[in-house]
């Protein structure tokens, strides 16, 4: 029954979740939030899933992309670190700035870097909560093993 | 000559760069990863020990370079800095990588290469070398960290029982230590309001002694912890022995020599006087990581667990060059240091030999413990060879590196008038000798207790040379560090002084900085390191 | 030309050439093998003349000039003299080395370490430089040590070896200080202007230095109390044994002692070390020689009376003392090697060298017999040899001694010298008599597998013919080789004459009596042997060596496993104590504003009290906790209190990261911890004490710590620099943002390197399958260790069996 | 004052968590730590004055004002520790959850089918949660590296286990 309410929230709250990520991660530069708080709200959604449907269900649906996430973001934010060599040095900031419909919009080599910062944070998280819950359910299933051998030493 | 100086970030850069990518295909579930992984590494600690090369090259021709990351002005950036003493810690933990890959390409077992144990060893390539580069305090907390956790994964990869226990040690021993540090970096924030190095070497001067003394002492559990000297090596002999031979080699050669290489540029940038005023608290932690050292070696029954203790017995000397460091002696000051420094460049070369030799035999013969080997020489003659050689480097014989590095901290001590180190070193020289003795008789000769593993797979097809060749590579290097001493010699003059010339680091660092910047008028600016030396006998 | 330099070059090279040539293949390797030593030799022979005139060739070579390391090189006539040695000796052995070995395919290692040594110990002799001389002089610890242990599946080979190379090593390492402390005092290493050095007798450093060069010296040469290394030597294959332990290497101690002699006999301490030390030795070895079986422990014992004659002769300033050492080092040169090499070959034909197995050897090796008599002739000190010409000096060294009124030295030298005199006649007489000339042996005779060619012999008989006849053509080169040595030992130019017929004078009725009394000795062998036997074998300097051996094993056993075989809490709290140390020392230099604890900040409000109160109630709730959830709560209300601490003090993003990771944190740990072992609740802990103790200790640490960043404050904070940049250098206004990301982004690129890895660690250790599979493995493995088949070895067993050394 | 509170609640943290950190346990371990965490973080916040409010949000137009820094660095919080501490939380973070799962590994290697004694003669180098005497056996046997290395090596060298772990 619980389980069933689970997924009811798992359904509705994931995607919103997921978009508030996002929201905090866009403000981040300007306001709370970033790669950090955005990447661990995301691995929040995540585990509202693992929660709602089992690990492994939870990786057939988000693992393929989501844990590879960790290695693609540092290699990300090493990218961008990198980019700067072509302003001057490691690490140099590089900004675009433009206007659009009278808002100023920015793109800069350090939003990239929190980009990347998001996703190994996403990664890293989704991988521990992934395994650990894989872990659990294997080990419920080692234990029903134990004792089905058990009982059968009974007999 | 001129280089751009973002050059000097790229020790940083190639393996994190390198390592990422490995990294990803890692979670990717790529066909064919480990060969791309494998191929990842080897390109990236070659193209390491060219730039690292080419570094030192320069920094020995010149002045030492310093980066602003991101170019931000000195104090509030971020700095990297370049000289001979980090350029040498580089080229080494470099040269070490790149010998040690061949080993682990032969040696590893499917199940660690399967899960990152190449991309691995680049992040601690990459952990030592942000450790060796940075210029700033918490800059370096963070490369602690970044090291340690790629030690911690190659710790336990494979996850055996005994790695596991060794790995549990290992780890809480050295959080405790990097909370040392981290408070060091609180404390230096709090009370000097900066974390750039320069920038603190330069206020630590009007700093109370109250301060001076909580964060020299902080520092030294902190670096102590990571370096492994008495009283807080235990993570060191709990571990070392547990996981996969080229990772133990790859660890004596990186981890601990970190921990000594921070001392050596910390404390006598920010507070040479107190090499001087705690000498006696250096002299003991000396004396007593070189002989509880060696006579924990005396009691092990395993080739590593003795081989570990000994990294722990040579630490001694090491911390006993840095004691003498700032002391008058006729060799000019800052003598101690540059032989502490050769010191640990001959041991990071002899003992990464010895274990990469004593790993080989672990290997192939399926077991460690002394009493159940023997007459290997008859059985692999090429292998005792190096062996034999490289032992006794260690222990210290003529013609190798380990003579030069004994009887010049040997003259130096006594010069500096340190009879009672002294002594020490030369009675723990003589254990260390025994013990080396004892490890070649039980392994190589009396008569053969049992056969080489015969079923086990040889994972690459030329297995015998890629275990053996980097270990003649190494005994070659120790022999020719031995031999042609001077040129090593004048190298580690350069990086010792450069290490004790305070006045030149912040030069480096900050050529822009004005007094206004730093508030407070550096009273050492200007002061070579001979007009240092007679301040500090002052003092 | 670089001669002394090239001559060790040779040397040096011709040791891997000559194993890569494989010599065992052919009996002709003998001449090619004799010839590098031989030519050099010659070379040696030709510059005579020129030594003798006083000149002398020296050739320096930079090294490591910082640490004052060169490799300096000067022959003058000591070395010379026992560069001669050397390389004669060395060629008859390198002759015989390859009779010895027929055919055993490691002949070309044995070579390859003999050419090491060599040139080792021609470099010691040759060396200028403290320094060069004691790299050589490692040289030969290192090739001497393969050498013993060339037999190495033999465990008395081995143990000899490991021996000889710890007790060299002892007192090298401790000549190595004492050299050291003597170059730094003088100023540099090199042996002539350390000797040309005024005042450096008297100089405050010296006794503790020559103490020290003595310990080397005395080591390596065997002197009591560190003789006992040597006998355990003779394990080393005979032409090692006849070059390395008896005729070159450890007459390296004496040599270093010949060399120093100018600048530091005149001392008291000199003279009274080196006599007495030297005087007991030589009785010591002396006696005791007679009373082993094994011919070559027998001659060991012998050679070690040899070395402490040598030695006592040293102590003195006068000119018999010089003469008698010079001539004995020769003597002892040229009879014990063919001795030794004489003892080889026996083995080598019969199969064993043990007395009590041989008899009657003169009637199938005429040629051996030949040897040993002239050779024993020499030792024994019968006219007209070279041996007795030393022990005719010696003795004379005493006896004058004695006429001028010095009783005590001179008759103790004398008493000595007869007593070790007469002894070391029955030995060798017996050793002759025994296995050449008696008819029956004692027990299992042994038989003759084949008979020794002449070649075989060759080398030996050639070396006892120069050490007896020579002895007749002194005068032709006694200034020639023996002045020039002298004038080094003595340090002033001196010629000598020296007569083998002095007429019937006291000191040549002593020696024909100690010689009979030898006889004697001779004819009472078995009751003399006897009387040994009943000498507890603790007495011994080796039981004592290997006692002090066992006993650093057994500390370091004991120290090693309080120190190191203890769990993980107190290794930690060491560290956490380690920081209260160093809080508390610092405490110890208040500074002005220590003293103000409380500043003036304003009085908190009630609800930070309240949040104050709530993290210390939580932190106290997550050590009393007696479930593990309520722990894992408990801690997570102090991370909430943390995080409500962060938005009140203008820290929103860390409050949203402390309270995002404080969640995940906690489901970590409710994941993991109800399927782990619960801890183990000890009800009655006694060192509970000590943890509280560490507990309070540390809170007054973090306590101080802060307190002390709160009052000290020295330079302004570099932190305005970011508030007033970040919107327009790192176009942000979340400060703590553009920190992160631009102003130390790299810092931020390591910590999520930390975090990557800690994904891939993660990834590593947590694949279930495997674990399970793993710990099947691990049961099966303890039920199979069950069985027997991997018994696990207890502790105390690898203590007897490896910890034993 | 609240400088005062600050310090009074790091010592406690950092008391209760090296109480728990020296016991006998691996939970226990994990919780000291974590306090270690939050006290180390707690103390760092201390460096800088405690400013309440005043998050280092800086408008547009405040950032370069004519008045000068200092009088910024007056109204807002200190940045820098809290960057600095954002980066200590997070590598805690990454320490914490791996130590978590290499107590999480050990235990299910050692665990539930083997009785704590028995757990000696397997787990044979000495286990960092022993009882707490200071004269425990050194190694009780030699390092297991025969025994587990090599079965190690033929659990995963099989060719099928190989291919579970590609799988995985």
């Amino acid at each position: 029954m619980i389980e069933i309410y689970l997924r009811l929230v798992d359904k509705i709250l994931t995607p919103v979740i997921f978009l508030i990520a996002i929201f905090l991660f866009l403000r981040g530069h300007d306001m709370p939030g970033g790669g950090f708080i955005a990447g661990l709200v995301a691995a929040s959604a995540i585990e509202l899933t693992i929660l709602a449907r089992g690990a492994q269900a939870t990786r057939d649906r988000y693992g393929p992309w989501a844990v590879p996430l960790a290695g693609a973001g540092l290699t990300i934010a090493v990218g961008a670190a990198l980019l700067g060599m072509y302003n001057g040095g490691f690490f140099r900031s590089i900004w675009l700035e433009f206007s659009m419909a009278g808002e100023k919009l920015k793109f800069g080599t350090p939003q990239l870097f929190d980009l990347g910062v998001m996703f190994v944070v996403v990664g890293m998280a989704i991988t521990y909560l992934l395994r650990l819950g894989e872990a659990a359910e294997a080990a419920v299933t080692e234990q029903t093993r134990l004792e089905r051998q058990r009982e059968d030493r009974h007999r | 000559m001129s280089l751009h100086p973002t050059v000097i970030t790229l020790p940083v850069a190639i393996p994190l760069l390198l390592g990422a990518v490995g990294m990803f295909l890692q979670f990717m579930q790529f066909p064919r990863r480990l060969q791309i992984q494998q191929t990842l590494v080897g390109v990236g600690v070659l193209v390491n020990l060219a730039v690292t090369v080419f570094l030192l090259v320069f920094v020995l021709n010149g002045e030492p370079v310093a980066y602003q990351m991101g170019l931000w002005t000195p104090p509030f950036g971020i700095t990297v800095y370049l000289d001979a003493l980090s350029a040498i810690m580089l080229v080494m933990v470099a040269l070490l990588s790149v010998l040690i890959f061949p080993f682990a390409l032969a040696t590893i077992d499917s199940e660690r290469a399967q899960l990152g144990f190449f991309p691995m060893m680049l992040f601690l390539l990459m952990g030592a070398n942000g450790a060796f580069l940075t210029g700033d305090l918490f800059n370096l907390y963070v490369f602690y960290e970044v090291m340690l956790m790629a030690s911690f994964v190659l710790l336990t990869v494979g996850g055996t029982p005994s790695q596991l226990n060794g790995g549990i040690r290992y780890v809480v021993l050295n959080l405790v230590g990097s909370m040392m540090l981290l408070l060091a970096a609180g404390v230096t924030y709090g009370t000097l309001g900066t974390l750039n190095m320069a920038h603190i070497a330069v206020r630590m001067n009007d700093a109370p002694y109250l301060v001076q003394a909580m964060i020299a002492g902080l520092l030294l559990i902190a670096f102590g912890a990571k370096a492994a000297v008495f009283p807080v090596f235990f993570w060191l002999p709990s571990s070392y022995h547990t996981p996969h031979p080229a990772v133990t080699a790859l660890f004596s050669g990186v981890l601990t020599k970190v921990g000594m290489y921070s001392m050596y540029r910390v404390f006598p940038l920010f507070f040479p006087w107190l090499l001087n005023q705690w000498q006696p608290l250096l002299m003991t932690i000396a004396g007593l990581t070189m002989v509880v050292g060696v006579l924990g070696a005396f009691a092990q029954p395993t080739i590593r667990r003795l081989l570990s203790f000994h990294i722990i017995s040579q630490i001694g000397y090491m911390v006993m060059g840095l004691a003498v460091a700032m002391t008058p002696n006729p060799y000019g000051i800052g003598f101690g240091l540059a032989l502490a420094i050769l010191f640990l460049v001959h041991n990071q070369i002899v003992k990464t030999a010895l274990l990469l030799g004593g790993g080989a035999v672990e290997l192939e013969m399926g077991t460690g413990k002394l009493n159940e080997l023997g007459g290997l020489v008859r059985l692999k003659p090429l292998q005792a060879t190096v062996f034999f050689i490289a032992a006794f480097s260690l222990a210290g014989f003529p013609p190798t590196s380990g003579f030069i590095g004994k009887l010049g901290l040997l003259e130096v001590t006594f010069s500096a008038g340190q009879w009672a180190i002294a002594g020490v070193s030369v009675f723990v020289s003589l254990l260390t000798t025994m013990s080396m003795i004892r490890l070649w008789q039980y392994i190589f000769w009396g008569k053969p207790h049992r056969q080489p593993l015969t079923q086990r797979r040889q994972t690459a097809p030329n297995y015998a040379w890629m275990t053996v060749a980097p270990v003649i590579a190494l005994v070659a290097l120790s022999l020719t560090l031995g031999l042609v001493a001077q040129p090593a010699l004048d190298m580690v003059q350069t990086a010792a002084n450069q290490a004790i010339d305070r006045a030149a680091y912040v030069k480096a660092v900050g050529p822009t900085l004005t007094e206004q910047d730093l508030r407070i008028a550096p009273p050492e600016w200007g002061l070579t390191a001979a007009s240092q030396a007679t301040e500090l006998a002052g003092r | 030309m670089p001669a002394l330099a090239l001559s060790l070059v040779i040397l040096f090279v011709s040791a891997p050439i000559f194993w890569l040539l494989k010599p065992h293949r052919s009996l002709w390797f003998a001449w090619l093998s004799a010839l590098p030593p031989a030519a050099i030799t010659v070379w040696q022979v030709l510059q005579l003349p020129t030594v003798a005139q006083g000149n002398f060739i020296a050739e320096r070579y930079a090294w490591a000039p910082t640490l004052g390391l060169e490799l300096a090189l000067r022959l003058d006539g000591l070395a010379l003299f026992f560069g001669l040695i050397i390389t004669g000796v060395g060629a008859c052995i390198a002759f015989y080395t390859a009779y010895y070995f027929e055919g055993e395919p490691r002949q070309g290692f044995f070579y390859l370490v003999l050419y090491g040594f060599m040139a080792s110990m021609l470099g010691l002799v040759w060396a200028d430089d403290l320094l060069t001389l004691f790299i050589f002089w490692e040289g030969t610890s290192i090739t001497s040590y393969l050498l013993i242990a060339f037999k190495s599946d033999y465990k008395g080979a081995t143990e000899g070896a490991r021996r000889a190379l710890i007790v060299t090593t002892a007192g090298g390492l401790a000549m190595l200080a004492g050299m050291v402390l003597l170059g730094l005092h003088v100023g540099s290493f090199n042996i002539s202007e350390i000797l040309a050095a005024p005042d450096i007798a008297a100089a405050s450093i010296t006794p503790v230095a020559l103490v020290l060069i003595f310990l080397g010296a005395f080591t390596k040469s065997a002197q009591f109390p560190f003789q006992f290394w040597l006998p355990g030597a003779m394990a080393a294959p005979t032409p090692a044994s006849a070059y390395l332990h008896s005729a070159t290497m450890v007459k390296a101690g004496v040599f270093l002692l010949a060399r120093l002699h100018p600048a530091f006999s005149e001392l008291p301490l000199w003279f009274w070390t080196l006599f007495l030390v030297g005087g007991f030795t030589m009785v010591l070895g002396g006696v005791s020689a007679i009373r082993y079986t094994d011919m070559k422990a027998l001659l060991a014992y012998a050679t070690v009376a040899v070395l402490g004659t040598l030695v006592m002769l040293l102590a003195f300033r006068e000119k018999y003392a010089y003469e008698a050492f010079v001539v004995t080092v020769l003597a002892h040169a040229l009879y014990k090697a063919p001795l030794f090499l004489s003892a080889g070959i026996v083995d080598h034909a019969m199969g064993t060298r043990d007395l009590r197995r041989l008899a009657n050897l003169a009637r199938a090796m005429p040629l051996v017999a030949a040897t040993v008599v002239l050779a024993a002739l020499s030792m024994s000190g019968v006219i007209p040899t070279m041996g007795f010409l030393a022990k005719e000096l010696m003795l004379e060294q005493g006896f004058q001694r004695l006429e001028h009124g010095d009783g005590l030295v001179g008759g103790l030298m004398y008493a000595a010298s007869v007593l070790a005199a007469l002894f070391m006649v029955g030995a060798i007489v017996t050793l002759a008599w025994e296995a050449f000339f008696r008819r029956q042996a004692d027990e299992h005779p042994a038989h003759l597998h084949h008979a020794p060619s002449p070649g075989f012999v060759a080398p030996a008989l050639l070396l006892t013919l120069l050490g007896t006849v020579g002895a007749f053509f002194a005068g032709a080169y006694e200034n020639l080789l023996f002045a020039p040595a002298i004038a080094a030992i003595a340090g002033e130019p001196t010629t000598l004459q020296l007569k083998l017929w002095h007429g019937l004078t006291p000191v040549f009725l002593t020696s024909l009596a100690a010689i009979a009394v030898g006889v004697g000795v001779f004819a009472l062998r078995n009751r003399v042997r006897r009387a040994f036997a009943a000498v507890p074998e603790k007495f011994s300097s080796l039981a004592v060596y290997d006692a002090t051996i066992d006993a650093i094993y057994h500390f370091a056993y004991r120290l090693t496993t309080v120190i190191q075989g203890s769990p993980m809490a107190p290794q930690v709290s060491v560290t956490l104590l380690a920081g209260v140390a160093v809080v508390v020392y610092a405490l110890f230099f208040p500074t002005a504003r220590t003293s103000v604890l409380l500043d003036s900040l304003e009085i908190p409000s009630i609800a930070e009290w309240l949040i104050f109160a709530l993290a210390i109630l939580g932190a106290l709730a997550t050590v009393r906790a007696r479930s593990r959830l309520s722990a894992i709560i408990s801690l997570g209300v102090v991370g909430i209190t943390v995080t409500i601490f962060f938005i009140v003090f203008g820290a929103p993003d860390l409050a949203l990261t402390q309270l995002l990771i404080e969640v995940l944190t906690v489901i970590l740990l409710v994941l993991v911890f109800f399927r782990v072992r619960p801890d183990p609740f000890i009800e009655d802990d006694r060192r509970r004490a000590f943890r509280l103790f560490v507990a309070i200790a540390m809170g007054f640490f973090g306590f101080t710590v802060v307190m002390v960043n709160h009052v000290t404050q020295i330079g302004e904070s570099i932190s305005p620099y970011f508030l007033e940049k970040s919107y327009s250098l790192g176009k942000g206004t979340n400060v703590v943002n553009v920190i992160l990301v631009d102003f130390r982004g790299y810092d931020t690129l390591g910590e999520i390197t930390v975090l990557g890895l800690a994904a891939l660690g993660g990834y590593a250790l947590l694949r279930s399958p495997q674990i399970h599979k793993l710990r099947r493995r691990i049961v099966a493995a303890r039920s199979a260790g069950e069985d027997g088949a991997h018994p696990v070895s207890p502790m105390k067993h690898e203590a007897t069996e490896v910890g034993h050394d | 004052m609240t400088a005062f509170m600050l310090a009074l609640l790091v010592g406690v943290l950092f008391a209760c968590g090296a109480y728990l950190v020296l016991q006998r346990g691996q939970i226990k371990l994990i919780l000291g730590l974590g306090l270690f965490t939050h006290a180390v973080n707690l103390a760092l916040f201390g460096t800088s004055a405690l400013t309440r409010g005043a998050p280092p949000i800086v408008p547009e137009e405040m950032g370069g004002a004519p008045q000068g820094a200092d009088v910024l660095f007056a109204s807002y919080a200190d940045p820098l520790p809290q960057a600095l501490i954002l980066t200590a939380i997070v590598i805690s973070f990454g320490v914490t959850a791996f130590i978590v799962a290499l107590v999480y590994r050990r235990d299910a290697l050692t665990g539930s089918d083997l009785a704590p004694g028995e757990l000696a003669t397997v787990v044979n180098t000495s286990d960092p949660f022993a009882e707490f005497t200071l004269r425990m056996k050194l190694p009780d046997a030699a390092d297991d590296y025969d025994i587990l290395q090599y079965e190690l090596d033929e659990v995963y060298d099989h060719p099928e286990a190989e291919r579970e772990v590609a799988r995985e």
